[in-house]
């Protein structure tokens, strides 16, 4: 007997392939979300940021902090992208600081959507009360704008003014951040937990963890992508506004201080081009990317957006 | 022989919102008695609405109770929680209406069945066992099915997967809430065919939820009639079948389909 | 119609939850900065070659600025009892203009930048959602999509310097700042309300273009499945013209998007923080920044204070007026 | 289908294109009035479009504020504006010590300078009539002595008559001249029955200055000229605009257009992005104003040495600072500590330490560690004479102040090669402010200098007495013990005498202490920001002709700067006339109409068919 | 040929997947009669929905019209203007479907909803208000369920709604796909009714699918037996229940419960519904079939007649008979 997709196109899946683990499940959704044109190219534009964030790690052509050139010298063969206007080299520092915009961005990703993940599981786990206070704060924390709270944080770490690198950052971008995701995980926990077959788990005797690890997970993994990814290009925009109010650390070298940099230089009035275009090129880049794969997860997640091309029979066959 | 279950006055009442006065209550259950012996199946009749699935939560725990008394073996266990709950759901198990919801998409057959028997600290060879209940419930050969995911089965066979996987517990009831209304015709038999061989065989006492006197007709040997949360008839099927009293039981057995009917 | 009463209890308790729990976050965080204004008053004067003053004289201004030095709870308490009788107390960057001045100044025209901006790009960005999701899979869908894309990815305020370099610094077709020219008359006349809507142009054009490619996607993503629906299909069996059924499908697809509408009216009343500062429009923003650089706890806390009342009215219409609009929420409350 | 988009697009066009017509016809009408400054424009609504008209902007800040109650001080928003409106006894250049009388006519000293005596000008009223007299001078001090604690050194203020005021100090006190001069007179009739001064919002403000407020908005304030000025023919430009820019880069654009007459902005490069825009109008002079210090914490180890003070102090590139940090206009201070204007009150003595220990110079800077028995190891790291490697240091300053900003990471950079380690942070303005005061610093780059018109004013920021760490102090806040030094000595006498041999020889006696003491590092000499546009305006202060501190947010001195400038040109303003205002109202409602109109004709087009 | 309402010829309907184009309805040949009510019957997968929606030529993207011809008031549906197929829906024939708890729109009061309808037909909807009720009557529903919205009535009151609004325009022929699914058992018994008495009065031609077999046979003039897309077994439906021609049509019948019949050990069917392989060159059913020998498995039967109106499709018949 051979097993066929169902007819009335309500599913398709791979065919009986042994899944075991979070790794092949990984996998598998890296090939489904690879067959979608839009995420293909976010993939590999992703990937690319990534090589050229690890390149600068090791290498960049000359010392991204020092101030060795002629001032706010157009793009030439010394310097591939100019000087800014404190004479250091342009593309040094977008080598140098796309490790750190990246770290940055998935750190908060990843810390953001983890907890997002713990509050929104809980709350839909948890008693009728806990779960509307949780919601309420949640709430909160989505009604307070961003911009103000990530001024007022990032004002308190300027202000303890320990050396902290880019923790602050991370903690202030994270604070503001997690609440989208502890919506959303909060809702679809909710629903899931109504589901027949976590009754069932609940009936056989399954323990609360066992139930949350093995299939709550399990079943809400493809948002918990979708989040991390919306989190990270939080992260990465959150980086740049933070830079920009000033309330971050600007000595160090990434896409947001270059910004910062550039744009108290009045870069775009001199029309040192070479300097902001680059970084914020970069970014949309890096946000782009996300957003890209993105649309190929939701696609995944929602089978109604998924469309194949029309492969209809050839008469003679 | 005694009762595995029985219920005294079990009620059970909704909140509900209306206008602006707010709350107000509906009965879903209303003084329901009703009983199961070892080794007999009794039906449980009723459209939707008349509060059956609601019985099958409260007697497995999902739901509480408003008032009333439930006894399992004459013991009373209204108020159990904790240890003695999970001691309790061992003994008594569900099937649901929906098999496509009730097995989890993203684990495989085997991981289905395998699960009670961890939870349960199953004693002997745990692959062995899992190969017994497959073959019990008809999925053979069990090595074809046990790594296929439940969307590579057929409902019918989703049904037995569910049916392995509550009997690895070894419960003492069962609890079946439309077992087959969802499935295609020609699989029903099948599926009321195994109901009816899981009590022979292993004596365990089934509550049969239905809305269809067709299959209760074929199945069971008591049934109790649920009208907007009462018992308005009970007795054995045959009795009530073939001369009903209440008026609701008539009604039923009229709408009941039969293909040499007209109408 | 029958009011969705029980909701709308529902949806104004978790406001004052909410606004209780933003109060509080709002009373707490200036006050966790280190530093006290009246020392950076003081060593402002000081820098400025100010005249003889001593340290007397910081003693007396934190006297003037109310810096107490109660326990907090106490500071709290004293902070409610003001709030209710709505005294935001004064600020001390602006010393002694009261808080309330400021943001009478001030919250209109950032108001009037947000709610004109993100209407129109609601609009806009539900219809260009509209017919990329009814034309999906072509090349204008892609397009659509693309567009929209690069627009959200894009750092908000370099769109808005690159605007403003494009259209007002080399262009020179548009003002490089402020709210109205300066030889017009506040009041409602017609050379001010011009020289007003021309001022704004730039910045309600970089909010709505930041804002668009939000609609869009949401729109586009809602209209699919919507497009799907049974009663799609149903409209269409029973012989519906194609703008009919157009009509049903956005209509059903637009609530999810009203609940961001409201959300994103309070977002874009913090995001435009920056678009203020770069267009240099007279808003809540610059105050902002001001008053933190300055720690005027006060106007701080007055302007969170506004903004969240603003997002949190906002959400409140939104939510009841959603009520309205889906009949499906008024029966059920959640 | 088709026509149907036809439509939409053609309506859709006609109504963009329209838009954009008159939105361009507005702004291009707009830039012309703006490029041609010689056109002679229509009066339009507006009163405060006078042709004899002056644009100001103090430089950005959010918004103005209705209240220009002088009891908070001079340094209200807009910067500078009190000093068109209120008035000091003197006007004292603070660059050389100028002393012009304004409303005194001169003033008197006893010999050893504890009695000061004012002769205050006659027929000088407010702009409201009211005459000025001896009363107002002694309210405004008492008041201030009172209400705020200023004035605690002056034991009594008292009119001897109407027109002479003394002011009796506790000790010899003559450089308190310059406080007591510059300080606005506030008239008493006014503000005598007001219950708390502080708090007074005065919207309506009335002093003895050249201009009156004509009106106020958050975005503008207009002042016109005071008919009962006392100076005769002053002020020569009848109406002053104070334009409001939110940000920096809002006023340069506007710089850059000629909008605004006179400002102080910080532009990175101000000849491409200022002069080169109109060379013959746009100018700017920079003089050279307060000191940048680095503060050491010289009650902490090892900046409690005078010696390792020194070796920072030479081992700092100055001139990097002032090509890098500071964008190449702030000239590398010299090591005693005295405004550029001043040097020349040095000996020659002094004046060749001052530059020498303000000069590069590591291999020195080594020379002078090693003596005193550090040592550098194999991994460039400074050793102490026990033996231990020199712990890290931390050096702060504001964030947000880009220039000094890149300036700690250049001098960071440049400790590093002399091995002391440094970590730079950039803590808030007000977190600077506090640990600054409260000595929870090592190292802050900051401005600690006094200010006045002679060098003793320069040391008083620095001296003071030493107070522990952790509790505030408002000067010596690097924590310098100078007894034994000698210092103080001559500091305190220096204010005993009013004769300027013997200043003289005090200040330099000071400067060769500070020299070898080195309390402080000096490191560049902070800019004062001047542009001005003088196609309309003349009569400017320019570095041939340094007349007057040029910054109009100085009150004070702007005043002095503002009354030297004439109208060269009729002037002009920006904007359209009323008349046109309407034209393009009429143009965009028929356009948003006709769009209106054309979307509705396809709507029912559309449902009419199928 | 006057007597047919519709007529199919030769239809075949498939499926896009990600990789290829199945076909689910294959050379599918049928003719209505009008004024009768045609059953068709097939379980999950068979393509009864799909071919109810090919006959209303509303079949939705991934599933497509490969070729074929439906002949309906002397016109080819599959070749009409979009446009003319839309003027004729509801007014001449009409789809009732299954899911009539979505098949509503969500956020419209019911009265708008048939405003709308009359509208698309350029109707003016003030002066129809009387047609309007007089449907409504006709399901048995009130006039206040005008002004609800869907979700504030019952699934049977939805349903109900739904058949009145495909039946406002005085449609011919109606198609009924599922029309009961999801229905109490006392509501759909009820609505059954009322259908079969507005067929009645009313003349209207219906072409009703289901899965459920024992509800097509109680409600059906003629029957049509669908597996794997192919009719297997037609004809009148006395005919059918008492002279089975196919093993698939017996064996169903046999296997459902009936009220005091007891089964004894029934021959069952084996395998699952839609386990069919589109390349398999022998009978479809062939897996299934308790009677199947190896010739069933290397042709295609074709349609057979067996009497005047009942076909089949199978080898083995009447062979297979004998053995029960």
């Amino acid at each position: 007997m051979e097993e066929k997709s169902n007819l009335n196109g309500k599913i398709t899946y791979n065919k009986s392939k042994k899944l075991n683990g979070y790794t092949s499940i990984i996998r598998s959704s890296l090939a489904t979300l690879l067959k979608n044109n839009k995420s293909k190219v976010g993939f590999i534009l992703l990937l690319s940021i990534v090589t050229f964030s690890i390149i600068g790690i090791f290498y960049t052509p000359y010392n991204p902090n020092a101030y060795l050139f002629k001032f706010s010298q157009p793009p030439n063969f010394v310097n591939l992208l100019g000087t800014t206007g404190y004479g250091q080299d342009v593309f040094s520092e977008l080598l140098g600081g796309a490790a750190p915009t990246l770290m940055i961005a998935f750190s908060v990703g990843l810390l953001g959507t983890l907890i997002a993940v713990l509050v929104g599981i809980f709350a839909g786990f948890t008693s009728k009360t806990t779960n509307a206070v949780i919601n309420a704060f949640i709430n909160i924390f989505l009604v307070i704008p961003g911009v103000l709270l990530i001024m007022l944080f990032g004002t308190y770490f300027l202000g303890i003014h320990q050396n902290l690198g880019y923790l602050p950052t991370i903690i202030i971008l994270v604070i503001t951040g997690w609440a989208f995701g502890a919506r959303t995980f909060r809702s679809i926990t909710l629903s899931i937990v109504k589901r027949d077959f976590i009754l069932s788990s609940i009936l056989i005797g399954e323990s609360k963890m066992s139930i949350i690890m093995r299939q709550i997970m399990r079943a809400i993994m493809p948002v918990i992508v979708s989040n991390f990814f919306f989190t990270s290009m939080y992260g990465a925009m959150g980086l740049t506004f933070i830079e920009y109010l000033g309330v971050g650390n600007v000595e160090q070298v990434n896409w947001g201080t270059m910004l910062y940099w550039a744009i108290n230089y009045e870069a775009y009035l001199t029309g040192a081009w070479w300097w902001i275009l680059p970084p914020s090129i970069m970014i949309s880049m890096l946000m782009f990317s996300l957003i890209l794969l993105n649309f190929g997860l939701d696609e995944m997640a929602n089978p109604s957006l998924r469309v194949f091309k029309k492969k209809k029979r050839d008469k003679n066959e | 022989m005694n009762e595995l279950i029985r219920t005294e006055n079990l009620t059970k009442e909704f909140e509900t919102r209306t206008g602006f006065t707010g709350i107000s209550k509906i009965k879903a259950l209303d003084n329901v008695n009703i009983s199961l012996f070892p080794n007999e199946i009794v039906g449980i009749v009723g459209a939707s609405g008349s509060g059956k699935s609601t019985l099958a939560k409260i007697l497995v725990f999902l739901y509480k109770s408003t008032s009333g008394k439930i006894y399992f073996k004459d013991e009373d266990i209204t108020k159990i929680h904790g240890k003695s709950l999970k001691k309790y759901r061992k003994e008594i198990q569900m099937i649901f209406q929906d098999p496509y919801a009730s097995l989890d998409p993203y684990h495989s057959i085997e991981w289905h069945i395998k699960r009670p028997l961890l939870t349960s600290h199953y004693s002997g060879n745990i692959d062995d066992r899992i190969d017994e209940l497959m073959n019990m419930v008809k999925l053979t050969p069990p090595e074809y099915y046990k790594n296929k995911f439940p969307h590579q089965v057929s409902g019918g066979q989703r049904q037995r997967v569910y049916i392995a996987r509550v009997l690895a517990l070894n419960p003492q009831i069962l609890i079946a809430d439309e077992p087959v209304s969802m499935l295609d015709v020609s699989l029903r038999i099948d599926v009321l065919d195994l109901l009816s061989k899981i009590k022979n065989e292993l004596g365990i006492g089934i509550i049969y939820i239905t809305h269809d006197l067709n299959t209760v007709s074929m199945v069971t040997d008591r049934i109790y009639v649920l009208h907007n949360g009462e018992v308005v008839e009970d007795g054995y099927t045959n009795t009530i079948l073939t001369s009903p009293h209440d008026g609701y039981t008539k009604a039923l057995i009229e709408a009941a389909s039969d293909p040499y009917k007209r109408i | 119609m029958k009011i969705p009463i029980k909701y709308i209890i529902k949806k104004i308790t978790l406001f004052f939850a909410v606004f209780m729990g933003a109060i509080t976050i709002n009373f707490v965080l200036p006050r966790l900065m280190p530093g006290n204004p009246a020392q950076v008053v003081y060593s402002e004067i000081l820098k400025s070659g100010g005249s003889g003053i001593s340290p007397v004289y910081l003693n007396q201004l934190e006297v003037e600025y109310g810096i107490s030095k109660a326990p907090i709870y106490i500071q709290y308490f004293q902070y409610l009892d003001n709030l209710f009788h709505g005294n935001l107390g004064i600020s001390i960057a602006f010393f002694p203009e009261p808080v309330s001045t400021i943001l009478a100044q001030a919250l209109p025209w950032t108001l009037f930048l947000v709610i004109s901006s993100i209407t129109i790009s609601f609009f806009i960005g539900n219809r260009l959602g509209r017919y990329a999701g009814i034309n999906r899979n072509t090349g204008k869908d892609l397009a659509i999509d693309l567009f929209s894309m690069f627009m959200a990815a894009f750092p908000a305020f370099v769109l808005a310097f690159i605007i403003l370099d494009l259209f007002s610094v080399y262009g020179r077709l548009f003002p490089i700042g402020g709210a109205y020219a300066i030889n017009v008359n506040e009041g409602l006349n017609i050379p001010f309300i011009i020289s007003v809507l021309y001022h704004a142009f730039l910045p309600a054009l970089t909010i709505m273009l930041i804002s668009l490619g939000g609609w869009v996607l949401g729109m586009r993503n809602n209209i699919i499945p919507s497009l799907n629906s049974d009663f799609i299909n149903y409209s269409e069996n029973l012989g519906f013209k194609k703008y009919q059924i157009k009509n049903i499908a956005y209509r059903n697809a637009i609530l999810p998007n009203m609940t961001g509408f409201a959300m994103s009216i309070g977002l874009s009343t913090s995001g435009v923080i920056i678009e203020e500062s770069i267009f240099s429009y007279p808003g809540v923003g610059m105050y902002m920044i001001t008053a933190i650089n300055s720690l005027d706890y006060p106007l701080i806390q007055g302007i969170f204070l506004m903004v969240v009342i603003a997002v949190l009215v906002g959400n409140l219409a939104v939510d009841i007026l959603y009520g309205f609009m889906d009949p499906r929420i008024r029966q059920e409350g959640e | 289908m088709k026509k149907d988009h036809w439509l939409l697009k053609k309506s859709l066009v006609v109504a963009v294109v329209i838009i954009m017509v008159s939105l361009s016809i507005v702004s291009l009408y707009q830039s012309n009035i703006n490029n041609s400054l010689n056109n002679k424009a229509e009066t339009s609504s507006s009163s405060a479009s006078n042709s004899s008209t002056i644009y100001i902007s103090p430089g950005p800040t959010p918004a103005f504020t209705d209240n220009f109650n002088p009891f908070n001080g001079p340094w209200n928003s807009p910067a500078g504006i009190m000093g068109l409106m209120y008035e000091p006894l003197l006007q004292i250049n603070t660059y050389n010590g100028t002393v012009i009388p304004w409303l005194a006519t001169n003033y008197t000293w006893n010999s050893n300078a504890t009695v000061l005596t004012m002769h205050l000008r006659q027929n000088v009223s407010f702009s409201n009539g009211m005459k000025f007299n001896a009363t107002d001078v002694v309210y405004t001090f008492n008041e201030q002595k009172n209400l705020m604690g200023q004035w605690s050194v002056l034991k009594s203020v008292v009119a001897v008559n109407q027109y002479e005021v003394k002011f009796t100090f506790k000790s010899s006190n003559s450089q308190y001249l310059f406080y007591i001069g510059s300080n606005f007179i506030i008239p008493k009739a006014l503000f005598s029955n007001i219950s708390n001064p502080l708090k007074y919002v005065d919207k309506k403000p009335v002093g003895t200055g050249p201009y009156m407020l004509e009106s106020f908005s958050p975005q503008k304030i207009v002042l016109k000229a005071n008919p009962n000025y006392w100076q005769k023919g002053e002020p020569k430009i009848k109406y002053v605009v104070y334009r409001d820019y939110v940000s920096s880069s809002a006023l340069t654009v506007a710089m850059q257009r000629g909008q605004v007459d006179w400002t102080s902005a910080f532009a990175p490069n101000i000849t491409s992005m200022f002069v080169s825009k109109n060379p013959n109008y746009n100018h700017y002079w920079f003089p050279q104003g307060q000191p940048v210090t680095l503060l050491t914490n010289d009650a902490l180890y090892p900046f409690n040495m005078s010696f390792f003070r020194q070796a920072i102090s030479v081992s700092i590139n100055r001139t990097q600072l002032q090509s890098i940090g500071e964008y190449g206009y702030e000239k590398p201070a010299n090591a005693a500590g005295l405004l550029s204007q001043q040097l020349n009150e040095l000996n020659s003595t002094n004046a060749a330490l001052a530059k020498k220990l303000a000069e590069f110079n590591i291999t020195y800077a080594k020379q002078i560690l090693e003596k005193h028995g550090f040592t550098i190891n194999s991994k460039g790291r400074l050793v102490e004479p026990n033996g231990t490697v020199m712990p890290t240091i931390n050096l702060m300053t504001i964030a947000g102040y880009p220039d000094w900003d890149t300036d700690i990471s250049l001098i960071a950079h440049d400790l590093n090669k002399l091995g002391i380690t440094v970590s730079i942070s950039t803590p808030t303005q007000a977190t600077v402010a506090s640990d600054v005061t409260s000595g929870n610093y090592q190292m802050a780059l900051d401005v600690a200098t006094g200010i006045g018109p002679n060098a003793w004013y320069d040391y008083s920021g620095l001296t003071g007495p030493v107070i522990n760490n952790g509790s505030n102090v408002a000067t010596n806040q690097e924590r310098w013990n100078s007894t034994g030094t000698g210092f103080m000595t001559y500091y305190n006498n220096y204010q005993n005498v009013t004769n300027t041999t013997t200043q003289g020889k005090y200040i330099n006696h000071m400067a060769s202490i500070m020299l070898k003491q080195m309390p402080v590092d000096y490191l560049v000499y902070s800019a004062d920001w001047f542009e001005y546009i003088n196609s309309s305006i003349g009569g400017w202060p320019t570095a041939k002709n340094p007349y007057w501190i040029p910054m109009p947010w100085y009150p004070g001195p702007n005043e002095v700067v503002m009354l030297h400038l004439y109208i060269k040109h009729a002037g002009t303003n920006n904007g359209l006339s009323a008349y046109e205002y309407y034209i393009i109202g009429g143009v965009i409602v028929a356009a948003m109409v006709g769009t209106g109109a054309a979307m509705y004709l396809r709507k029912k087009k559309i449902r009419g068919e199928e | 040929m006057d007597n047919s309402a519709i007529e199919i010829k030769n239809l075949n309907v498939g499926y896009n997947t990600e990789n290829s184009f199945s076909l689910i309805i294959k050379n599918f040949n049928l003719s209505i009669k009008k004024g009768e009510i045609f059953g068709i019957a097939g379980e999950s997968g068979s393509g009864k929905s799909t071919l109810a929606q090919a006959i209303y030529r509303s079949v939705k993207y991934p599933g497509e019209i490969d070729s074929g011809e439906i002949i309906f008031k002397d016109k080819d549906i599959l070749k009409m203007e979009a446009n003319d197929l839309r003027k004729i829906r509801v007014t001449l024939f009409s789809f009732i479907p299954q899911a009539a708890m979505n098949a509503l729109n969500p956020v419209r009061k019911i009265r708008y909803q048939f405003y709308d309808l009359l509208l698309a037909h350029g109707i003016l909807p003030e002066k129809s208000n009387d047609k309007i009720f007089s449907v409504l009557k006709m399901v048995r529903l009130n006039e206040s369920v005008l002004d609800n919205f869907p979700h504030e009535l019952s699934g049977g009151m939805r349903q109900r709604t739904v058949i009145a609004m495909s039946l406002l325009l005085n449609p011919e022929l109606v198609i009924l796909d599922e029309p009961t699914t999801g229905l109490d058992v006392l509501v759909e018994h009820e609505i059954l009714k009322d259908l079969k008495n507005i067929q009645r009065k009313y003349g209207i031609t219906m072409i009703f699918i289901t899965h459920d077999l024992a509800i097509l046979y109680e409600i059906s003039d003629r029957i049509a037996m669908i597996y794997a897309g192919e009719i297997v077994e037609l004809g009148p439906r006395d005919d059918m229940l008492e002279h089975s021609t196919h093993p698939y049509n017996f064996l169903l019948l046999k296997n459902i419960p009936r009220i005091g019949v007891k089964m004894n050990n029934p021959i069952k069917l084996k395998g699952n519904p839609s386990n069919f392989n589109e390349n398999f060159p022998g009978c479809q059913f062939y897996e299934r079939c308790p009677f199947s020998k190896a010739v069933c498995s290397e042709k295609h039967p074709d349609l057979k007649e067996y009497s005047n109106e009942h076909y089949y499709r199978c080898i083995l018949f009447p062979e297979w008979k004998q053995g029960v």
